[in-house]
C-alpha cells in the first residue's frame, strides 16, 4: 500500500484513531485540523476516576496524540479546512485553505521561550493550549497578539529560538487516494434552552464545563462563592431526546458521565449530595449496571426534566419540575445545577457535505449509502469516522475511526488487484 | 548540599510510564509546581516495583517512598497495580517490624492526564513526611 | 512439598543479637517455591536486619547465599568459605535444612529464621494447605486418596462425624467436611464398600522416632 | 557491567530556554568530572534532524558505548533517541534519559532547586546507564491464517473484511448453518432490512471471498502455542484435526435465558419469552389464535444488557405489523442509547404501541388461564393500571455460550462478572484478549448492538491483518529474560503472568524451566518481581538498574 495518501478530515479522536491506522499500514497520511492544534473535544476533558477508574477513556487522547506526533507517516496540516475537491478514488484533489498559524510545527521546539517574552498582559499571545498537543507547537492568539492589534510587534519571530514562527503561509493542494470524514460534533448549545438559566446564572454549568474544570485543577468550586458545592442536581437530556429543537436523538454519553461527574463530586466531598433528574437512565455496555447499581446507593434518581431553574440568590438555585409521584410541579434549591448537554452535529456541515457531495441524514449528521455500512458515503472513496455520523463516545469514536480506516484499505486494496 | 535546619525529606517515587510518569510530565508542562526533593523513577508498571527495591531505598537513605500506579481497573497488565498495593502494604509491615513508620510508604493511582493531582499527592505526601521526620535509619538522623 | 513461614524480625534479632557478622542461608527446593526462604526472601530479610541495625546504630554486616539443598550435606559444603568469614548464621531453610548446616560446621552458631509448618501444597497463588501429616502409615487408600488424619479437624478413621453440615465442617463452617469429600470421591469410584468397613485406632508408635528409611541398595 | 564505559551525556536546553534558568557549562563541568563520562555535549534542539545527526555523529566519532540523554521527557522523543543511538551503531537499549525539562525546570519555578534537581536526574540517569543491556531484535515468521471461532454476523463480517484484505480464513461455526441470531431475529429494527436479506448478501459475499473456508458443525477444542504460530485442535462431526493460524478471533456471540423466578412465572403458551416471540413472528405459518393485546415486561431484572429492552421494542414493533391489537412495553427505563432506537421508540409510539414506566415491579397474576397486570405507572403519579393481556412476553437475560467458559479456561482467557470473555484491559484494548494475538468481537465479550458488532468485526479484522500481514512480526529477543540456573520451575510467574506469556520448556532436554515466549510478552515486569529465587530479568527495567537510580539518594539535594 506504500506511496498512497489518505486524507483525514478532522484531529479529533477519530481521525487521530485513523490515521494512526493507516499510518501503521503504510499509508502516507495527511491529518487535516481546521484548529490549530488535533486531539479535538475529548483532548479538553478530564479524567473521572475516583479509587477506581470509571473508564471514560478520555486518558486514551493525549497518548493518541503523542503517538501522532511521532508518526512519521502522518503530516498534521492545522489551522486548514478542506474548500475544494475534484477527481475521484485513488486520485483524489484536495484545496485547503489554510488560515495562517503562524507558528510552524516542523521547526517549533515548543521551549516556551515567546509565551516568557510575549509583552501581551496578562493574557499572552502565544502559548502552548496544554499538554501533550500534536503538533507541540505554540499557537499565536489573535485576540491577544498584539500585531493583530495593529501593533509592529516581532518579539515571538525575532526570539523564537528555531525560526518557527512566521507571519506569512500558505495554503496548500493535495493528492490523495481517499478521504475519510471525521469532523466530530458540536456540544449543545445550553442558552437555546433560556428556562435553565445557562450564560446568566453563574451556578449553572454544563457537563462540558466540569470537564474543563476537571482537567485544569482536581476540584471544583463554585463559581459564585468559590466555596465547595454541598447541594449538586445533574438534568439530563438537555439537547438530546428532543424533537422540538430538531435533536430527536439519545447523546449516548451524558449518562454515563453524569454519573462518573456526580461519583466524582461526591468523591472530592463525601458529605455533597447529589440529584439526577432524568428521563430514562442509560445502562448499556459493559460493568455499567454495576455501575448505576452504585451510583444509586449514594445518588438520588428523580425521574422527569425540570423546566425552569432559578436564582433565588447568587448561591442559591431553585430547581422547577413536575414530582411525578404527586403529579403536581415541586421545586427544590440547589447550590449548583449541571445541565448534561448532549452531542449536536456541527451546524457547518453543510458546507463540508457540499464541497465533498456527500449526504446529510438526520438531524444533519453525515449519512451513510447502506445501512449496514456505517461508514461508506455516497461518494465512493470518501468515508466516515465517529461521531459526525452519529453519537458516540470516545471508545466508540475510536472503534469507529479504526473501521473507517478499515474500509479505506480495503477499498484501495481492491482496486490494486 | 542541604540547608541546615529546614528538613527536606528525601522521596522516592516509583511511576508507573503509563500513567503516574505522563502526569507528572503533565503537572510541569501545565506549570504546576512541587517539592523539587520528589525523585522520581520511571518502571513500566506499578506492577514492577519489588518489595525488595522499596526496601533499598530506605537503605540508601529515603525518607519516604510513593508508589505511584494506574487506577484500579486501568492497569494494561491487568492487576500490576493491585499487585503493587499488596506489596507497598507487605512493606508497611516490614518496616513495622524493623521500627520504621510503616507510612512512610504509600502507593497512590492516577491517570495520564491528571497534572494536577500528582501535584497535590507530592505536596501532601512532603507534608506528612515532614511530620513524620527524617528516617531514623538515616546517618545523622 | 515442605510448607514454611518466616519467624517474626523481633525473634531473629534476639538469636543473632551481638554478633557483628553474620551469613544467611537460603534454600532453592520447597521454602523457594513457597515463597519463605529463596534468594528473594534472604534478600529481603537481610535488608530489614540492615535496617534495623542502622536505626539501632549497631554494625551489622550480613553475607548472602542461597543453595540448592540445605538438607544435603555435599550441597552445604560449598558455603565453607562464606561460614568461615562470619560469627553465626542464620537458616532460611527447613528444620531439615537448619540440621546438616550446624552439623557441618559445628564450630559456628546455627539460627532458624523460619518455621517449619507443614507437608502440603499451594492452594492458590500465595496459599499452601497442609495435606500430608507424614505419619508415617498412610490411609490414602482407604480414602479415595483424600487425607482424614490432616483434613478432618477431628483426623477421624471412621467419619463422618455427626457434625457434618451440608459438606463442611462443624469445627470450622469454612472447611469442606473431609468425609464428604471422601464419600463423594468412592461414590464416584463405586467403592463405597470400603467406607463400610471399620478401621481400628491407628498405631503411630509405629514409626520410631526418629524415623528412618532404607531403601534396598539401588 | 560493562568493563569499558564510556559514557556519552547529551544536554539539551530546549532552545537555550533551559540555559537562561541555570548554567549549562557549569552542569558540563561537573559530568565531566563523573568516572567514565567520556564525552559530554550540549544541544539546543535535540529535538530536531539537525541534532540529532550531530549526536549520532558524536557517539561514532568519541566510541561512546553508552547514551545518556538529558532533555524533555523521554515520553515524547525517546524513541527517536533510540533511532538514534541505534544507527551510530550503539544498542539501541544503551540508551538513559533524564527528564530535566518538563520534571525539573518546569516544575520548579525556584531555578537554584531546579537545577539541583536536574542534576541530580542526569546523575541517576547516568548511574542507571551503567548496568544497561543491549536488546537484539530478531523477526519470527508466522502463519498468516486467522481462525474465527463463531459464524455469527459478527464472525462472518470479520471473515469477509480479512479476505478483502487478502488474508486467509478459517470460519467456524457450531451449528449447521452459519448466521447465528440472523436464523432466529424476524427484524432488525431499527436497521430498516430484514435478517433473511443481510444473511442472504452476507453469505454471497462469503462466498465469493477467495480466502474463506467456512467449517460448519465444528467445535474448537485447544489451541497450543502462541501469537502468530497457534495451532488449534478442531472438532467436525467425529473427526478431529490440527491447523496452524497466526492469530485468533472470538465471535461466539450470546445465548438467551429464562429465569421464571424474576417473576414467579412458569411459561404457558399465553406467557412467552422474547425468543418464543420471535419464533412466532418469523414462522411464515399462520399462528392459530391471534392475540389482541401483547405486553412486554422488560427491563425488570438487575440484568442491564441492550439485548433485552431492545428485543422488546423491535418486537412491539414488529407485532404491531403483523398482528395489529393492543401492544404495550412496561419497562423502568427506555434503553435508547443506540443508533436508531429514538427513533424507533418514537415509530413505535406513531404506530399505537403503550409505554408504561414502572419502578415497583408490576404484579403478574394468572385466573383461569387469563392473564392480569397490575401495574402503578409512574408517568401517571403513580397511578393504579390494570392490563388485560392475551399473550404476555417477559425478557430474557442474555448469558455467554455454555462453552465460552470451558475455552476461556483452557485458552488462559479471563471472564467477566457474567461470564463473558474479559477484554485485556476494557477500554485500553477494547477487542484484545489478555493474550497476544487472540482477539474478541461482538457479544460475546461486550454488549453491543448490530451496528456496533459490525465496527467490532472490523477493528479485530484489521488488528489480525495488521498483525500478520507482512509474514513475520518483529520482535526483540529475551527483553525479559529467565535464567534456568536460578529457575526453581515452581510456577510462580507462569500463574502470575497477566498474558499468560511464560510457559514451561526443557534446558537440555530434562531440567524443567519457565520459558518467556518473546512475542507475547508485554514487559511489565511482573515475573520478575514475583520469582521467589530472582532468576527472572528485565533488560531494560532489571534491578541492577533500579537500585542504581537512588544510588545518590541525598547528594546533590
Amino acid at each position: 500500500m506504500a506511496n498512497e495518501s489518505v486524507l483525514v478530515i478532522g484531529g479529533g479522536v477519530a481521525g487521530v484513531s485513523s490515521a494512526l491506522k493507516l499510518a501503521e499500514d503504510g499509508f502516507q497520511v495527511y491529518l487535516v485540523e481546521r484548529g490549530p492544534i488535533i486531539g479535538g473535544q475529548a483532548a479538553l476533558f478530564c479524567c473521572k476516576a475516583t479509587e477506581k477508574c470509571s473508564q471514560c477513556s478520555v486518558c486514551l487522547v493525549p497518548e493518541k496524540i503523542l503517538e501522532v506526533a511521532a508518526n512519521p507517516q502522518i503530516s498534521v496540516v492545522v489551522n486548514s479546512e478542506v474548500v475544494g475537491i475534484s477527481g475521484g478514488i485513488g486520485d483524489f484533489k484536495v484545496d485547503l485553505l489554510q488560515k495562517p498559524g503562524f507558528v510552524d510545527p516542523e521547526k517549533c521546539i515548543a521551549c516556551g521561550i515567546c509565551t516568557e517574552l510575549c509583552p501581551s498582559e496578562p493574557q499572552k499571545g502565544i502559548y502552548l493550549p496544554f499538554p501533550e498537543t500534536a503538533p507541540r507547537t505554540y499557537i499565536i492568539d489573535k485576540n491577544q497578539c498584539l500585531r493583530f492589534k495593529g501593533a509592529e510587534c516581532n518579539v515571538c519571530q525575532d526570539n523564537c529560538p528555531a525560526g518557527a514562527i512566521d507571519f506569512e503561509q500558505k495554503p496548500k493542494e493535495l493528492e490523495v487516494s481517499a478521504v475519510i470524514v471525521a469532523t466530530g460534533f458540536e456540544v449543545f448549545d445550553a442558552r437555546e434552552k433560556g428556562l435553565l438559566g445557562y450564560g446568566r446564572y453563574s451556578n449553572v454549568l454544563t457537563g462540558l464545563d466540569l470537564e474543563r474544570i476537571f482537567a485544569t485543577g482536581d476540584s471544583v468550586t463554585l463559581p459564585s462563592s468559590g466555596k465547595c458545592p454541598r447541594n449538586i442536581a445533574f438534568i439530563q437530556c438537555v439537547g438530546s431526546r428532543d424533537e422540538y429543537i430538531g435533536n430527536g436523538y439519545c447523546s449516548q454519553v451524558c449518562c454515563k458521565y453524569a454519573m462518573r461527574f456526580a461519583k466524582l463530586l461526591q468523591y472530592q466531598s463525601p458529605e455533597a449530595k447529589v440529584t439526577i433528574f432524568y428521563i430514562d437512565i442509560q445502562t448499556a455496555g459493559k460493568g455499567f449496571g454495576e455501575f448505576y447499581k452504585e451510583c444509586k446507593e449514594t445518588i438520588r434518581f428523580v425521574r422527569g426534566i425540570p423546566v425552569e431553574v432559578c436564582e433565588l440568590s447568587p448561591n442559591e438555585l431553585e430547581v422547577k419540575y413536575e414530582d411525578l409521584t404527586k403529579g403536581k410541579i415541586a421545586k427544590e434549591s440547589y447550590d449548583l445545577v449541571v445541565l448534561s448537554v448532549g452531542i449536536a452535529p456541527r451546524k457547518d456541515s453543510w458546507d463540508l457535505a457540499r464541497v465533498l457531495g456527500i449526504n446529510l441524514g438526520d438531524y444533519g449528521f453525515f449519512d451513510t449509502q447502506d445501512t449496514l455500512d456505517s461508514n461508506r458515503t455516497n461518494v465512493n472513496g470518501i468515508f466516515l469516522a465517529g461521531t459526525c455520523q452519529g453519537p458516540r463516545d470516545i471508545p466508540e469514536s475510536i472503534a469507529h475511526g479504526i473501521q473507517a480506516a478499515s474500509k479505506v484499505i480495503q477499498t484501495l486494496t481492491a482496486r490494486a488487484i | 548540599m542541604k540547608a541546615k535546619g529546614a528538613f527536606l525529606p528525601d522521596i522516592v517515587a516509583f511511576c508507573c510510564a503509563q500513567s503516574a510518569y505522563q502526569s507528572a510530565d503533565a503537572a510541569g508542562s501545565m506549570r504546576i509546581t512541587y517539592p523539587e526533593n520528589i525523585r522520581v523513577i520511571r518502571v513500566p508498571c506499578a506492577g514492577r516495583v519489588d518489595v525488595l527495591h522499596i526496601l533499598r531505598a530506605f537503605e540508601k537513605g529515603a525518607d519516604g517512598v510513593l508508589v505511584l500506579g494506574c487506577h484500579e481497573e486501568a492497569c494494561r497488565h491487568l492487576s500490576g497495580n493491585i499487585r503493587a498495593k499488596n506489596r507497598v502494604q507487605r512493606v508497611n509491615t516490614l518496616l513495622q517490624e524493623v521500627g520504621i513508620d510503616g507510612k512512610r510508604v504509600e502507593m497512590f493511582t492516577l491517570a495520564p492526564n491528571q497534572g494536577p493531582r500528582f501535584a497535590r499527592i507530592a505536596n501532601e505526601v512532603n507534608e506528612r513526611i515532614k511530620e513524620l521526620g527524617p528516617s531514623p535509619v538515616k546517618s545523622g538522623a | 512439598m515442605i510448607v514454611a513461614e518466616r519467624k517474626p524480625l523481633e525473634d531473629i534479632r534476639e538469636m543473632i543479637a551481638g554478633y557483628k557478622k553474620i551469613l544467611i542461608v537460603g534454600c532453592g527446593t520447597c521454602v523457594t517455591i513457597c515463597w519463605a526462604g529463596g534468594e528473594k526472601e534472604v534478600a529481603v530479610l537481610s535488608s530489614q536486619l540492615r535496617l534495623a541495625s542502622k536505626k539501632d546504630r549497631n554494625e551489622l554486616e550480613i553475607l548472602e547465599a542461597t543453595i540448592e539443598r540445605q538438607c544435603e550435606k555435599e550441597l552445604v559444603e560449598a558455603l565453607k568459605d562464606k561460614v568461615q568469614q562470619v560469627e553465626a548464621v542464620l537458616s532460611m531453610g527447613c528444620g531439615a535444612g537448619v540440621q546438616p548446616i550446624a552439623e557441618i560446621f559445628p564450630d559456628t552458631p546455627v539460627y532458624p529464621a523460619l518455621n517449619t509448618t507443614f507437608v502440603g501444597m499451594p492452594e492458590g497463588e500465595g496459599v499452601w494447605v497442609e495435606t500430608c501429616r507424614a505419619c508415617g502409615d498412610c490411609f490414602l487408600d482407604k480414602t479415595g486418596g483424600i487425607c482424614p488424619i490432616v483434613r478432618c479437624a477431628k483426623g477421624l478413621l471412621n467419619g463422618p462425624c455427626g457434625g457434618t453440615n451440608n459438606g463442611k465442617c462443624e469445627v470450622d463452617p469454612e472447611k469442606d467436611c473431609a468425609w464428604t469429600l471422601i464419600y463423594q470421591r468412592l461414590e464416584r469410584q463405586g467403592r463405597l464398600d470400603v467406607m463400610r468397613k471399620y478401621y481400628p485406632p491407628r498405631n503411630f508408635q509405629a514409626v520410631i522416632r526418629p524415623g528412618k528409611v532404607e531403601a534396598l541398595p539401588a | 557491567m560493562d568493563k569499558d564505559l564510556r559514557l556519552g551525556v547529551f544536554l539539551c536546553d530546549c532552545g537555550g530556554t533551559l540555559s537562561k534558568v541555570t548554567d549549562f557549562s557549569a552542569i558540563k563541568a561537573k559530568l565531566q568530572k563523573l568516572s567514565d563520562v567520556t564525552y559530554v555535549g550540549i544541544s539546543h534542539d535535540l529535538c530536531l534532524k539537525r541534532a540529532q545527526q550531530a549526536m549520532q555523529k558524536d557517539i561514532k566519532d568519541k566510541g561512546i558505548n553508552r547514551v545518556v540523554v538529558a532533555a524533555c521527557s523521554p515520553e515524547l522523543h525517546e524513541k527517536d533517541f533510540m533511532n538514534v543511538v541505534q544507527s551510530a551503531g550503539v544498542n539501541r537499549h544503551l540508551l538513559s534519559m533524564a527528564n530535566i525539562r518538563e520534571q525539573c525546570f518546569w516544575a520548579h519555578p525556584d531555578k537554584d532547586k531546579a537545577a539541583q534537581k536536574a542534576m541530580a536526574q542526569i546523575g541517576m540517569a547516568i548511574n542507571r546507564a551503567r548496568f544497561l543491556e543491549p536488546v537484539e531484535q530478531t523477526q519470527i515468521s508466522v502463519t498468516k491464517e486467522v481462525l474465527i471461532i463463531g459464524g455469527g454476523i459478527t464472525g462472518i463480517q470479520a471473515a469477509i473484511e480479512l479476505s478483502n484484505l487478502n488474508l486467509k480464513t478459517t470460519l467456524v461455526e457450531k451449528e449447521a448453518a452459519l448466521g447465528g441470531k440472523l436464523n432466529r431475529f424476524a427484524n432488525l429494527y431499527p436497521v430498516q432490512v430484514s435478517p433473511e436479506e443481510v444473511l442472504a448478501t452476507k453469505l454471497k459475499q462469503v462466498a465469493e471471498g477467495q480466502n474463506i473456508y467456512v467449517l460448519t458443525s465444528a467445535e474448537l477444542l485447544d489451541v497450543s502455542g502462541e501469537v502468530g504460530n497457534f495451532s488449534a485442535r478442531i472438532k467436525r462431526g467425529n473427526g478431529e484435526f490440527v491447523r496452524n493460524f497466526g492469530a485468533i478471533i472470538f465471535a461466539t456471540g450470546y445465548t438467551t435465558q429464562f429465569s421464571s423466578q424474576i417473576y414467579g412465572l412458569e411459561l404457558s403458551n399465553n406467557i412467552i419469552t422474547q425468543s418464543q416471540l420471535e419464533e412466532m413472528l418469523k414462522s411464515s405459518s399462520e399462528v392459530k389464535q391471534i392475540p389482541k393485546s401483547v405486553c412486554f415486561v422488560t427491563d425488570i431484572s438487575d440484568e442491564h444488557s441492550r439485548v433485552s429492552p431492545l428485543s422488546a421494542l423491535r418486537n412491539a414493533l414488529g407485532i404491531k405489523e403483523k398482528f395489529r391489537g393492543e401492544v404495550c412495553v412496561l419497562c423502568q427505563n427506555l434503553k435508547v442509547d443506540g443508533a436508531g432506537l429514538e427513533k424507533l421508540y418514537r415509530d413505535c409510539r406513531n404506530k399505537g404501541v403503550l409505554f408504561i414506566k414502572f419502578d415497583n415491579s408490576p404484579r403478574i397474576s394468572k385466573q383461569d388461564g387469563k392473564i392480569k397486570i397490575e401495574v402503578e405507572d409512574v408517568l401517571m403519579s403513580g397511578e393504579q393500571v390494570t392490563l388485560p393481556c392475551d399473550l404476555l412476553v417477559l425478557e430474557e437475560t442474555s448469558v455467554p455460550p455454555l462453552d465460552s467458559k470451558v475455552l476461556g479456561s483452557t485458552l488462559y482467557m479471563g471472564l467477566d462478572a457474567q461470564g463473558f470473555y474479559q477484554e485485556n484491559n476494557v477500554h485500553l484494548y477494547p477487542t484484545a484478549s489478555n493474550r497476544e494475538g487472540i482477539f474478541f468481537a461482538g457479544n460475546c465479550h461486550a454488549d453491543l448492538d448490530l451496528m456496533q458488532a459490525l465496527t467490532d468485526a472490523s477493528n479485530v479484522a484489521l488488528s489480525a491483518y495488521q498483525l500478520l500481514a507482512q509474514g513475520k512480526i518483529a520482535v526483540e529477543a529475551e527483553k525479559v529474560m529467565v535464567d534456568p540456573n536460578k529457575c526453581r520451575f515452581c510456577l510462580t510467574c507462569i500463574r502470575a503472568c497477566p498474558h499468560h506469556a511464560i510457559q514451561e520448556a526443557k534446558v537440555n532436554h530434562e531440567k524443567m524451566v519457565a520459558q518467556i515466549a518473546d512475542l507475547a510478552c508485554q514487559g511489565c515486569g511482573i515475573c520478575a518481581v514475583v520469582c521467589p529465587a530472582k532468576a527472572i530479568k528485565p533488560k531494560d527495567w532489571s534491578d541492577e538498574q533500579i537500585l542504581a537510580e537512588f544510588e545518590l539518594l541525598g547528594e546533590y539535594v
